[in-house]
């Protein structure tokens, strides 16, 4: 199983609920804008405690009865909706932030299309720059699973194509599960071993 | 240029200023990220505590000092017994004046900086594995450079201008206490003194100008993160 | 309309008593006067600044002599009228006794320890200090042992404090405080008279003034004083 | 309960303090404002400027405003002459006095909110038509809300605080300059005054901690508006 | 004409540079990441300076000789890459931030689906919510033209298209000069009249 979540979380006037079990490979979140994808996701890595519920990622309980793994210990490769680099580093430092000492960066950076970059700083990138930097950042920091919170947008087909290509490696290679908002179909159906819609 | 007795009142505030500068930096900046970040029942209470010395007059602050590290005292007493060390008329008094005097004025700088870093990208750096250790050393602290620096320059200032707390204190002991301000007073004291100690002002001024001056040019390092578009 | 008391700026050393000597005048059916006490320095700053006070008493002859100079004071209205001396305090429980003579002797008990002062170059009581140390042939030993502080209550406080095991002070210091002793009192003649000279001011509106000012040096005005350990002059 | 007499002292601190907090308010935003985001020659030494009643002596500072408020000064003259008002031994002069003495304060911290403000959301404001005004009444301001408040605490608190350079300037007349802590330096000049002391500091203190909490709680109404997640 | 630019300017190591002449209707501005479309629609607005060049929109010289509208006053109604609401304001004082004062707000909030939001505080929106809401406060500050920078991403399907419904109105009905980038294809022919492709 990669994905076992039930949870219920209230925020302001809106229920949000899922309820789901998945096995290997990648699931896309699939929904409506505002329905609670990014909420999912967030309890997921732990950033936002369930009001109730139970949450357990490729055998491992992340939260449930007397259980609450802090943050940083559930190695959750998160690609947030908006990129979320640290401001005060270069390039380089984003991407070995959470990686091990002595990580080949351009393992990854190749196919994100961003060996130019490494010495720039954050505040000079564009949307997509800053993006594919943030994937490269979760990637690099040897997760346990990955969260991608519409990763692809402001990506233009070319390297959308690229970035596709790696996540479904990582997805029958390093066989990672993979939990994936998106609002596109055509991405949902490529990557997705299978869609889970959320509704109201 | 300054005459030699001018050299040591100079040599002395720069020493008093700077140690009580650096000893009061990580002490404020604990403080302020407390205050910052954790809700605990004390909370209102550190706070008034650590404004205190900016609210009671000098005099005051310097006369609770002593009371506190007299040999008499709670602080004072033990010091002496078990380290044989005391500060009433050294240099150390005046730098432990200097530093409770601009606590407050570090800490509220601090905490403004601290207030203002984006808990988003803590969160970020904790889903890419770093403890609240981590992510205080590398993201809190350096996000709030603006802050320390303003902390630092606020503070050095303050602690190269203090006077009350000082005398009181620690009395104006020539070559030991006797900082700057120390040295005005009592040039104003004397009706010819006027000359002296616009002299000794305007030594006092540069001194402050230069740590302006190094701050800025580090806060614009510091600036470079930052979006503008 | 109540009439307004003149405003009068004193020495901070005479607040206790001066406030009681306004309270006498008051009692008079005298509208009460209204004290400033600060240091005589500041005081004098004030005034040479062009602030419009009624009187000036002073805890030193030089401050007024500047204003005097600058032409400030009625020169007629000014009066020596108060008169200190100096002592050597110690904590009440202290038994130590300060012998005047020799030198030596004198010396090796004001250096037992750090000895507490007015500061030295500047406030006044620091200054007669001085003086009077160096007129008994003491001072280069003491003077690594002297530590200045900002006004001779601070003086006083340290060493009420246990910070100093003795200090030089004025006689109504050491007078009005409970927990120190006089444990010596410095000859007149080793140091410049300590005096306190009132004088009105050219600025003076207060109708009221003229009449303080001759309370104030008046047999009454000078008992209440003579209560809190000045001397008459 | 206090007497009447610390009643007096007390309602002039407030006045004085709450006095010199308000008018020193909004210049201390336009210097803040300046120094953060105008690059201008002479900006380093304004500064300088702004610093120096933190470095100095207070009793320096007291002493300098005493030269130009005096009847003969170059500020004090003209206020003599054309407006007839003088400000020495007032209320107004030890307001002026607290206010000075405040402004580095408030400089400092609400610069560091100004230069916190996120430059594309005034970007995003001036596409919608908001010229230069309009931004900074809407956004720029609103956004420094928590230096403001900052500021204003660390200013109200040094106000009520202030001493030296009150008492050099506009001398310690009951009931119109004699505020807190200089009823307090008047406490300490008697050998028995050290109770009375306490008691007016421990005034001096509640007034603080209640602009503190006053503070605390508008500062968190203004915090509603940052992400945490 | 609706939009004549021609415009330079290095940032950083990059040279961007665009030469364009479009007509009426909706010009798309097609290109990889980091190629320069979001350097272009700033330069239009006036937020970032050309090194050389002409923009004129509407008929109107923007920029050029002697010429440099202040931002304020080029009525450009720009949906930027990220939200940027203010965070001090609630969703209504957003949307009405740039209108004149009693414009009725239900016009756009309806085809928008942000009725519910209009107390809301920003921090509390989903990614999509503050997108929508960006839009609206763009499209009610009365603009003379439109800076669209891929303002559906993160939106799905059913919202998608009813912005874009929206969005061809304003083209069609309105008739206001509207550049926009997006890197999908499907959204490009369906709102450009004319495609513009920029590269390195
Ligand atoms: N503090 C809050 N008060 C009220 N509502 C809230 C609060 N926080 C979140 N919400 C609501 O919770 C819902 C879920 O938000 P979430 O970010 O998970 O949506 P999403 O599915 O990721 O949407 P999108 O596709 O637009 O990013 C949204 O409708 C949002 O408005
Ligand atoms: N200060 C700078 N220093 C160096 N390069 C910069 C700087 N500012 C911008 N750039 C570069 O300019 C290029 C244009 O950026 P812009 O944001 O316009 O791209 P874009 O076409 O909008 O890309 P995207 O589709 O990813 O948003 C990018 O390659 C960016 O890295
Ligand atoms: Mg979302
Ligand atoms: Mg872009």
């Amino acid at each position: 199983m990669s994905f076992e979540i039930t949870v219920a979380k209230r925020l302001g006037e809106i229920d949000v609920a899922l309820e789901m079990v998945a096995g290997d490979g990648a699931t896309v979140l699939f929904g409506p804008s505002g329905v609670g994808k990014t909420s999912v996701l967030n309890m997921v890595a732990g950033l936002l405690r369930p009001d109730r519920g139970r949450i357990v990622v490729g055998g491992e309980m992340l939260f449930g009865t007397g259980v609450d793994v802090p943050i940083e210990r559930r190695r959750a490769g998160y690609v947030f909706q908006e990129a979320r680099l640290f401001p005060h580093q270069c390039v380089r430092a984003n991407l070995t932030y959470g990686a091990a000492a002595g990580v080949d960066v351009t393992t990854v950076t190749g196919f994100l299309g961003i060996d130019d970059l490494l010495d720039r700083w954050p505040r000079s990138l564009s949307g997509g720059e800053a993006r594919r930097v943030a994937i490269g950042r979760a990637l690099l920091s040897d997760p346990a699973f990955l969260l991608l919170d519409e990763p692809l947008s402001s990506l233009d087909r070319a390297r959308r194509e690229e970035v596709m290509r790696g996540i479904e490696h990582i997805r029958d290679v390093l066989t990672l599960p993979i939990l994936m908002v998106t609002h596109d179909p055509e991405e949902a159906e490529r990557i997705g071993t299978r869609i889970v819609t959320m509704a109201r | 240029m300054p005459s030699a007795e001018e050299w040591t009142v100079v040599v002395l505030s720069l020493k008093v200023g700077g140690v009580a500068m650096m000893v009061t930096l990580p002490i404020a900046f604990a403080l302020a990220w407390l205050l910052a970040r954790v809700r605990f029942p004390g909370r209102l209470l550190v706070e008034a505590i650590v404004y205190l010395p900016l609210v009671v007059p000098p005099v005051v602050t310097g006369w609770v000092l002593l009371l506190a590290f007299g040999p008499a005292g709670p602080i004072g007493g033990p010091l002496e017994r078990w380290f044989g060390i005391s500060v009433l008329f050294r240099w150390t008094g005046a730098a432990i004046a200097a530093g409770v005097m601009a606590l407050p004025l570090m800490v509220r700088a601090m905490r403004l900086s601290i207030e203002a870093v984006d808990r988003r990208l803590e969160n970020a750096a904790r889903t890419l594995g770093a403890g609240p250790g981590r992510v205080f050393w590398t993201l809190t602290l350096p996000l709030s450079v603006p802050g320390i620096l303003a902390g630092a320059v606020l503070g050095f200032a303050r602690s190269i201008g203090e006077f009350g707390a000082t005398i009181t204190f620690v009395s104006n002991v020539p070559g030991e206490t006797r900082t700057l301000p120390l040295a005005i007073y009592s040039m104003l004291q004397q009706p010819n003194g006027d000359a002296m100690a616009l002299r000794l002002s305007a030594i006092s001024v540069t001194l402050s100008l230069a740590a302006l001056v190094a701050s800025e040019l580090l806060a614009r390092r510091a600036g470079r993160g930052f979006h503008v578009l | 309309a109540e009439r307004k008391g003149p405003l009068v700026l004193a020495a901070a050393s005479l607040q206790e008593s001066m406030t009681a000597v306004a309270d006498a005048w008051a009692k008079r059916g005298h509208p009460c006067p209204v004290v400033s006490f600060a240091a005589s320095s500041a005081l004098a700053r004030q005034v040479e600044s062009g602030g419009a006070a009624d009187l000036f008493v002073s805890a030193d002859e030089d401050w007024m002599d500047d204003l005097a100079k600058r032409d400030l004071i009625v020169t007629s209205t000014r009066v020596t009228f108060l008169a200190n001396r100096l002592v050597v305090v110690a904590p009440k429980a202290s038994r130590v006794r300060i012998p005047v003579r020799p030198p030596a002797a004198l010396a090796r008990v004001l250096t037992a320890g750090p000895l507490a002062m007015a500061d030295t170059n500047s406030v006044p009581a620091g200054k007669y200090g001085k003086a009077a140390l160096t007129a008994l042939g003491v001072w280069a030993q003491v003077e690594a042992k002297v530590v200045g502080a900002e006004n001779v209550r601070a003086a006083l406080a340290l060493v009420e404090r246990a910070a100093a095991p003795l200090g030089i002070v004025y006689a109504t210091d050491a007078k009005a405080s409970p927990s120190v002793r006089i444990a010596g009192v410095f000859p007149e003649n080793t140091h410049p008279p300590i005096t306190y000279p009132v004088a009105r001011l050219k600025t003076s509106t207060n109708a009221e003034a003229e009449g303080f000012r001759r309370f104030l040096i008046s047999r009454a005005g000078k008992a209440i004083f003579a209560r809190y350990g000045f001397n008459a002059r």
